[in-house]
C-alpha cells in the first residue's frame, strides 16, 4: 500500500431515476497489479469501470490517473490517455469486420502518400495483426478474419474484444467480466494473456464472477456491494468462501480490509 | 489461501496437448447455382445491378428499339443525374441510421443564390459559385450540428431545416426563375455542367454526369479505404458501441451532414447545367427520390449496411422504368401506378435472391 | 385597421407571388391589415380550409381566394359568407360559380385557346400535320391544368371530347402529354422523353413558361432551337415575356394576377366601408380580368400584343 | 468422478446465511426541481404537454385574445382532427419500427369511393360507406403482407403502394371532386362526422373531432392495456427477440398496417365531414404532418418507445403554431419558416428537459 | 439408454454462406434427465439447439419429439409443443418492463368480462408472479419490477430470461449459457432451479463453459465439436479435464462414447 495508486476515485456517485448504481463508491488501482472487482450481479460494478473510463459521467466525485485529476467527457479521451476497456455488451459494431472493429477509432493507413495523403487504409496490414492477435488468444474457430461480427458465436465476439483491448492499452487495462462467454480453453488464453499484459507492467482491472478465476490471478480483490466499495481484501489472506461471504453479505468483512 | 482454485485447474488440465489447427470444413463442389447464389450472397450490390439489366431487357421488348438506342440511354442517364447526386449525399446520411430531407432544398437554395448573385447582383461567376456551394456546405453543417451537438432526431432536424431553407430560397428567389439567357450572358460557367462529350452511336454525356460519377468514386473511395469511412458504417450501426470503441460520433455526424449539403450544391451546379436556368420551382420529389433510389439500391433505413454504388443503380433503376414506361406509350397516371409496382417487385426480387443466397 | 385575407394555391409559383405582392401593396395604401395564407402544393385543399377558418377567428371583413379545389373548398366558403365575410375568388371560378360573392377570373380556357389559334394560324398548312407535344402540369389534372390544355386544343382545331380532362383524345396529332409539376426540371425530362417517342414534333404546348424554359433546354440539347418547333406557353411572367422576346418562346398569354389582386383589396375595402359588393362582367359570371396573347410574330385573325407592351404589362 | 467439482463448491460455501433482504438506497430529500425531473422521467409524455401549453402562452400573449377565445381554441382543434388521426394510424406503424407513408393516399382513396359509390353510382349510403371503410382496411392489409410476408422494408412497400394508391384515386375519381352539394343530397350521412356540438364561449367541437379522440382512446388502450399492445411494443423494440419470444411477429405486422388503413378509412369519413365534399386532390404532405406530430410527440422511429397521447399532443403542437401565427399577422412565408424552426425548438426542448431528468 | 429420447435430431446440417455450423449433428435427450452440451466457442452449439427449436430452420435433417416427427417453423411452434428456451442473447425487450418480458406472448387477462372481452391484460397479477420467479432465482437487487430490461445489469437480464423459461417449460427447458453473466449467488440458484426443474420431471438441456457447473448437474455430457457431436460421456465415469481434453480435441474419446 506503500505506491500511489496508478487511478483512483474517490466518492462517486451515479443514479439513474431511482435506481442509486453508485454510493459514494471509492476505488484504488496499484501500479503493475491485477485488481479483481466482484460483486453481485447489479452491484455497480460496470457502472463503476465506465465512470472510470468515460463511458458514464458520475454525477459526483473525484478520479485521478497517476495523482493528476482527470474529467473524462468520453471514452476517446480516457483511451488517449491510455485506458483501453472490454465492455460486458462488448462494444463490437456488428456490421464491420473482425479486423474493423479491432482497429476502430486507430486504423493504420498505408505507407507513404496513398495513406498520408490519400488517407487509405492498410487493410492487409490490419487483417495480418487482427489474425495475430486472434490466434494469440486462441481463437482458432474463427474461420474468416473478414466475416462481420455478428455472424460471430457469442464467445468469439468476446476474444475479439478482449484481445482489442489487450492489443492497444498502454497505461490500464479494464476487462468486464471479459470470460463470461468464453470456452474453457479461450477462457484459459484470456488468463494467461492478462499475466502477460501485468508482465508488461500494465495494471488491469478485471470483473468477474468466476471466483477461481479471480483467485487465480488477482493480486488484490475489490469487494463492491450495494453501489459502493465494501472492502479490498488479499486473495493469499482470504479464501473464495470468505470473499463470496462479504460480497453477498453473508459475513462482515474485517476492519483491517474495510480500511483497505 | 489458494485452497479453492482447483476446480478450474483440474479441468483445464485436459487442455494440454489440444489441437491447435484452424477448423476447416470441406467444401462440397458447387453447381453453377450454388456459386452464382455465394456470389451474391458475397456482392449484395450485384442484385440491384441484375434489376437493372433485367429492366432494360425487358422496355426493350415492350418498348421497342427506340428505348435501347445508345442515345436513350445515354439520356436515361442524364435524367437520374441529379437524383443520383442527391441520392449520393443521401446515402452518406442514411448510412448513419440518419436522414435528410432538406437534400432538394439545400439543392434549390444553392442553385438560387448561384444564379441570383451572378445575374442580379454581378458578382463575378466564380465568386459566387464558391459562395453557392458554401451555402450548400453551411446549410449542412446547420444540419449537422443540430443532430450532432443537440442530439435531435435526424427526421426533425430536416424537416425543420427544409421549411427553414424552402422558405429561404422564396425569399432569395422572390420566386422568380434566373432566366437561362441571362446566365448565359452573365455567368457560362454556371451552366458548364450542361456541356456534352458525344460517344459512339449517339450516345451523349453531360459534364454533370461526369461529376456525378466522380463525386460517387470518391465517396466510395472515403466510404471503403479511409478510416472515416469505416467510422460512418460504425456509428450506423450501433452508435453507442462506436462511441465506446472510441470514435468520436458527434463529429462523424457533423461531417456527413456537411458533407452532404456540399455534395447537394454541386448537384445544384449540374441542375443549372441541365436547365440552363437557377429556378426556385421544382425538386419537390427530389427527396422521397433521392431516398427511393438508397433504399432500392440495398441500403438500410436502420443504417450501417449499405453501399453507393448500390444507390447508383437504385436511381437507374426507377430512371430506366419511368423512361421506358413513357416510350412504351404508357398513360401517365399508369406509369405512377407501375412505377410503384415496379419498386416494390424490384426490392421484392432483392429480398428473394438475399434469402436464397443466405 | 380591418382585417383582409389573401389564400393563393402555393408559396413557390411566381405568379402567386406577384398577387401577394399586388395585395399587398393595395392593402399598405387602403390602410388595411393583410393576412397572406398559401397551401404547400397545387391542390392542397385541406390548408386553405384552415386558413378561412384562421380569417374567420381572426374576425376578418373579406377576403380573396384562389381556390385549390374549386368544388371542394365550397362548403367553407359557405360557412364564412355566414359569419359575413365578402369572398372573392379569384384566378379558378368556383364550382358552382355563385358560391362566391364575386369572382375576378382570368379565363384560363380561353388563354389556352388564344395560343392554339395562334399555333394553328402559325403553322398554317401545316397544322393538319403536325406533331404536338403537351407539357402538362400534374397527373391529377387540376382545373388550370385542364382548362388550359384542353382551351389550347380547342383552339388548335382538335375535338377534345369530355372538357373537363385531356388524355381521353384520339387526333393522331397528339404525340403525348408528360407530367412537368410545372417546373424547369420537369419540363426538360418531359420534353426529353416526348421527343424520344416523336422525334418529328414541332408543337410545343407547355402549361406555363418555366416548364416552357425546361423543355426548351431539351429541344436545344436535341438540335431543335432553330425555331423548327414552335413553343407555346401561358401566364405572361416577365421572364416569360422575355423569352418570349428572345425567341424561346413564340407566344404565350398573359394573365393579370397583379391587377386581380389589387381589385380584391379595393372590393373588400369598399365592402367593409359601405356594404356593397362588387358585379361581374356583363353577359358573364364573373368578373373578367383578361388575358392577352403576346408575340412578336402576330397571327391575322388573333389579336395580339408585341413584347415590348407585353413587359410593360408583365407581373415579375 | 467428481474430484473436479470442489473449486465451486468451495466458494460457494461463503454464500452461507446471505442476506435475503430486497436491496434499498435510502432516498435524499427532493428538492421540487428534483421531483419535478422525476416526474418527468417516468412520464415522458408530460414533455410535449408542457411545450403545448408554452405554446399556448406564448401565442396569448403574441396572437392577442382572438388566439386565446374558446371559439379559436376549438378551431385548432378541429384544423389538427385529420392529422391526428392519421398521426394515430402512423404511430401504430412506427411503434413496430415501421413507417407508412400512404396513410394520406388510403384517406383519400376511401374518401373518393365513399362519395363516388353513393353519389355517381347510386348505392345507399349505408353501404357505401361501408365499402369505403373496408376500401381502408383492405389497402392497409395489402401494405402489411408485403411487410411481413414478404418482408420488404415498410419504407418501400409504402412508397410503392403510395403511388399505386393514388394512381387509384385518379383512376376512380376521373380527378373530379365529389361535390358538398351532391353529397347531401345523396348520402348526408357521409357528411354527419362535420356535425358539431356547441359548447360554452362559444367552443365547437365537431363529431370527426370526437370520433378521433375516440379512436385515441381505443388505441390507447389496445397498446397499453392489452397483450397485442404489449406485443407491438416488443415487435418494434428488437423483432428478431419478439419471434424468439415466442410472439407471432408476422401477425402483430399484419395486423397493425391494417388497423392503421382502417383509421386512415375512418379519418376519410371525417375528412368528408370537415370539407363537406370529397376531393382528389390534397392531402400529398398529409403524410409528412401525421409522421411530425408523431415525432415531435416524442414516438422513435426505431420503434418500441412512444405513445398514442404523445402524437396528439404533437398533432396539436403544430396545429397550434399553425394558428398562432396565422392569428398573429405573420406572412404565410414567413409561416412556413417559423414553424419549420419551432419545430426543431419543440424537440430541443423534450431533449433538454429529457436530459436534465434522466 | 433403454428409454426411449424425448428430444432427438439426427443428421442436422446449416451452414451460413461459407460457414458451417452444423455438420451432421446428432442429438438425443432422454426424458427426465440434464443433459449439458459443452464445446468450444463457435462448435455450433447454439446452432444446435436453435434448430431445436424452432429459431433457425435447418438446411437438411431430422427432428423427433417425443418420437413423433416434427418441423417447426418457428419459435411459437416450439414452445405451444413445450419446448422453452432461454437464448444466448435472451430474447428480451429492452424497452419493456420485467413483468412484460416475462409474460411476452402468454400475457395473464384478467378474469370475467373485461378480460374475456376487452381482453384487458392482469397487470398486477403479472407483476406479482414475475416478483415471485426472479425472487425464487434470487435477483433482490432489482428493485422495481416495473423497470425496464434496458436498465438491468447484464446479469439480471439474464436472471430474467432463466425465470422466464424455468417458469413456463413443460416439456424441455434448453438453456444456453444461462449462467454467464451471473454472480456467485445467482448462479446458485440457477443451478438449484435446474435441479428443481428435474425434480418435476422435466428433462434440461444445459449449454456451459462451466465445467465444475456442468459435472455437478449433469446427467449425460454431450460433446460437440467442430459443427457436430463427437461424443457423449457419463460425468461420473469421467474427469472434467478428460471431457475439456475431448471437446479441444487434445484426446480422442473412446469407442464406447463415440457409439453413444
Ligand atoms: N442505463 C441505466 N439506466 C437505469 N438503470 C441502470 C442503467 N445502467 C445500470 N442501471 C442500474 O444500476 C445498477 C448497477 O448496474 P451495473 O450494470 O453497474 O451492475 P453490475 O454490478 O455490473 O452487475 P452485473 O454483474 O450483472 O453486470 C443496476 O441495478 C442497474 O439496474
Ligand atoms: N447468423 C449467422 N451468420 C453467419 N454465421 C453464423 C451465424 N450464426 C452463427 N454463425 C457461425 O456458426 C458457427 C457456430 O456458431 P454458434 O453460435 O452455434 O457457436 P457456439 O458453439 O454456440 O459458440 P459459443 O460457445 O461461443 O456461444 C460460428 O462459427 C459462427 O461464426
Ligand atoms: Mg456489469
Ligand atoms: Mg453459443
Amino acid at each position: 500500500m506503500s505506491t500511489k495508486p496508478i487511478l483512483q476515485a474517490k466518492g462517486l456517485n451515479k443514479r439513474y431515476g431511482r435506481v442509486v448504481a453508485l454510493d459514494n463508491a471509492d476505488f484504488d488501482l496499484l501500479p503493475g497489479e491485477i485488481l479483481a472487482v466482484i460483486g453481485d450481479n447489479g452491484a455497480g460494478k460496470s457502472t463503476l469501470v465506465k465512470a472510470l473510463c468515460g463511458a458514464v459521467i458520475p454525477d459526483s466525485g473525484a478520479i485521478e490517473l497517476n495523482g493528476q485529476p482527470v474529467h473524462f467527457r468520453s471514452p476517446i479521451e480516457a483511451r488517449m490517455a491510455g485506458i483501453e476497456t472490454v465492455y460486458q455488451n462488448l462494444a463490437l459494431s456488428p456490421a464491420l469486420s473482425i479486423a474493423d472493429n479491432m482497429f476502430l477509432g486507430r486504423e493504420i493507413r498505408k505507407p507513404g502518400f496513398v495513406g498520408q495523403w490519400l488517407r487509405r487504409l492498410d487493410r492487409s496490414a490490419m487483417q495480418r495483426i487482427a489474425r495475430e492477435k486472434l490466434s494469440e488468444l486462441g481463437l482458432m474457430t474463427i474461420q474468416n478474419i473478414n466475416q462481420s461480427v455478428e455472424t460471430l458465436s457469442g464467445g468469439q465476439r468476446q476474444g475479439v474484444a478482449v484481445a482489442r483491448a489487450a492489443a492497444f492499452g498502454s497505461r490500464v487495462v479494464i476487462m468486464d467480466e471479459p470470460t463470461a462467454a468464453l470456452g474453457v480453453k479461450e477462457s484459459r488464453r484470456v488468463l494467461e494473456l492478462m499475466l502477460d499484459v501485468k508482465r508488461r507492467g500494465l495494471p488491469i482491472v478485471l470483473i468477474s464472477h468466476n471466483m477461481p478465476h479471480v483467485f487465480e490471478v488477482a493480486d488484490r480483490v475489490h469487494i463492491h456491494r450495494l453501489g459502493r466499495r465494501l472492502a479490498v481484501i488479499d486473495p493469499k489472506q482470504y479464501t473464495m468462501s470468505d470473499a463470496v461471504a462479504f460480497m453477498t453479505g453473508a459475513k462482515l468483512p474485517p476492519e483491517a480490509a474495510l480500511a483497505a | 489461501m489458494s485452497d479453492d482454485a482447483t476446480g478450474s485447474v483440474t479441468a483445464e488440465r485436459g487442455l494440454q496437448g489440444t489441437d491447435q489447427s484452424v477448423a476447416s470444413f470441406e467444401e462440397d463442389r458447387q453447381s453453377p447455382l450454388k456459386s452464382l447464389q455465394r456470389f451474391l450472397h458475397e456482392y449484395p450490390t450485384a442484385i440491384p445491378f441484375i434489376v437493372l439489366v433485367a429492366g432494360i431487357l425487358i422496355f426493350s421488348v415492350a418498348a421497342g428499339g427506340r428505348f435501347f438506342a445508345p442515345f436513350n440511354l445515354s439520356l436515361v442517364l442524364q435524367q437520374v443525374t441529379i437524383i443520383a447526386f442527391l441520392g449520393i449525399a443521401q446515402t452518406l446520411v442514411i448510412l448513419t441510421a440518419g436522414i435528410d430531407l432538406s437534400v432538394g432544398a439545400m439543392m434549390v437554395l444553392s442553385s438560387i443564390v448561384m444564379g441570383r448573385l451572378t445575374v442580379t447582383a454581378g458578382v463575378p461567376v466564380e465568386i459566387s459559385l464558391v459562395l453557392g456551394l458554401l451555402t450548400g456546405l453551411l446549410c449542412g453543417l446547420i444540419n449537422g450540428v443540430l443532430v450532432a451537438v443537440i442530439r435531435l432526431p435526424p427526421f426533425i432536424v430536416t424537416l425543420g431545416t427544409w421549411s427553414v431553407y424552402g422558405a429561404m430560397v422564396i425569399y432569395v428567389s422572390h420566386s422568380e426563375t434566373v432566366r437561362a439567357q441571362d446566365i448565359e450572358a452573365a455567368g457560362p460557367l454556371l451552366q458548364w455542367l450542361g456541356n456534352t462529350i458525344r460517344l459512339g452511336g449517339g450516345a451523349v454525356l453531360t459534364y454533370g454526369t461526369i461529376a456525378m460519377i466522380l463525386t460517387a468514386v470518391i465517396i466510395w473511395y472515403v466510404l471503403n479505404r479511409t478510416a472515416f469511412g469505416r467510422h460512418v458504417y460504425a456509428t450506423g450501426d450501433d452508435d453507442e458501441a462506436a462511441r465506446l470503441a472510441g470514435i468520436n460520433t458527434r463529429g462523424v455526424y457533423i461531417a456527413v451532414y456537411t458533407i452532404a449539403g456540399f455534395i447537394c450544391a454541386v448537384a445544384s451546379w449540374a441542375l443549372i447545367g441541365r436547365i440552363g436556368a437557377a429556378s426556385p420551382l421544382g425538386n419537390q420529389t427530389a427527396n422521397l427520390d433521392a431516398i427511393t433510389a438508397v433504399v432500392i439500391g440495398g441500403t438500410s433505413l436502420f443504417g450501417g449496411r449499405g453501399s453507393i454504388v448500390g444507390t447508383l443503380f437504385g436511381a437507374l433503376i426507377v430512371g430506366v422504368f419511368r423512361n421506358g414506361l413513357a416510350l412504351a406509350g404508357v398513360d401517365s397516371l399508369w406509369q405512377e401506378f407501375t412505377v410503384g409496382i415496379l419498386i416494390i417487385l424490384a426490392v421484392t426480387i432483392d429480398q428473394w435472391i438475399r434469402k436464397i443466397s443466405a | 385597421a380591418d382585417i383582409v385575407g389573401l389564400i393563393t394555391k402555393t408559396e413557390g409559383n411566381p405568379f402567386f407571388v406577384k398577387m401577394r405582392e399586388g395585395a399587398q401593396a393595395k392593402a399598405k395604401e387602403l390602410g388595411l391589415e393583410l393576412q397572406t395564407f398559401a397551401g404547400k402544393f397545387d391542390g392542397d385543399n385541406d390548408s386553405q380550409v384552415a386558413a378561412i377558418e384562421n380569417l374567420i377567428s381572426a374576425g376578418a371583413k373579406g377576403f380573396a381566394i384562389v381556390p385549390s379545389d374549386s368544388s371542394a373548398i365550397v362548403p367553407t366558403i359557405k360557412k364564412a359568407r355566414d359569419a359575413g365575410l365578402l369572398v372573392i375568388v379569384l384566378d379558378t371560378p368556383l364550382d358552382p360559380i355563385d358560391a362566391a360573392d364575386a369572382t375576378f377570373a382570368t379565363d384560363n380556357f380561353k388563354a389556352g385557346e388564344l395560343i392554339g389559334q395562334w399555333a394553328k394560324g402559325t403553322l398554317g398548312d401545316k397544322a393538319s400535320s403536325a406533331k404536338i407535344a403537351f407539357l402538362d402540369l400534374a397527373t391529377n389534372q387540376p382545373t388550370v391544368d385542364y382548362l388550359r390544355d384542353q382551351g389550347f386544343m380547342q383552339g388548335f382545331g382538335i375535338d377534345i371530347k369530355d372538357p373537363k380532362k385531356y388524355g381521353d383524345e384520339d387526333d393522331a396529332r397528339i404525340c403525348g402529354h408528360e407530367m412537368t409539376g410545372g417546373a424547369e426540371d420537369g419540363g426538360r425530362t418531359a420534353m426529353e422523353t416526348l421527343l424520344q417517342k416523336c422525334p418529328d414534333v414541332n408543337v410545343m404546348y407547355t402549361i406555363n413558361e418555366p416548364a416552357a424554359a425546361g423543355g426548351y433546354q431539351a429541344l436545344k440539347a436535341a438540335g431543335k432551337d432553330d425555331g423548327s418547333v414552335l413553343v407555346v406557353s401561358i401566364d405572361g411572367g416577365c421572364p416569360g415575356v422575355k423569352n418570349v422576346e428572345a425567341g424561346v418562346i413564340g407566344a404565350t398569354s398573359q394573365q393579370y394576377p397583379l391587377k386581380m389582386a389589387a381589385m380584391a383589396m379595393e372590393a373588400i375595402e369598399k365592402f367593409a366601408k359601405t356594404g356593397e359588393k362588387p358585379q361581374p362582367t356583363p353577359g358573364k359570371e364573373f368578373f373578367d380580368t383578361g388575358a392577352t396573347l403576346i408575340t412578336d410574330k402576330p397571327v391575322s385573325g388573333v389579336e395580339s400584343i408585341d413584347t415590348k407592351k407585353g413587359l410593360e404589362l408583365c407581373w415579375g
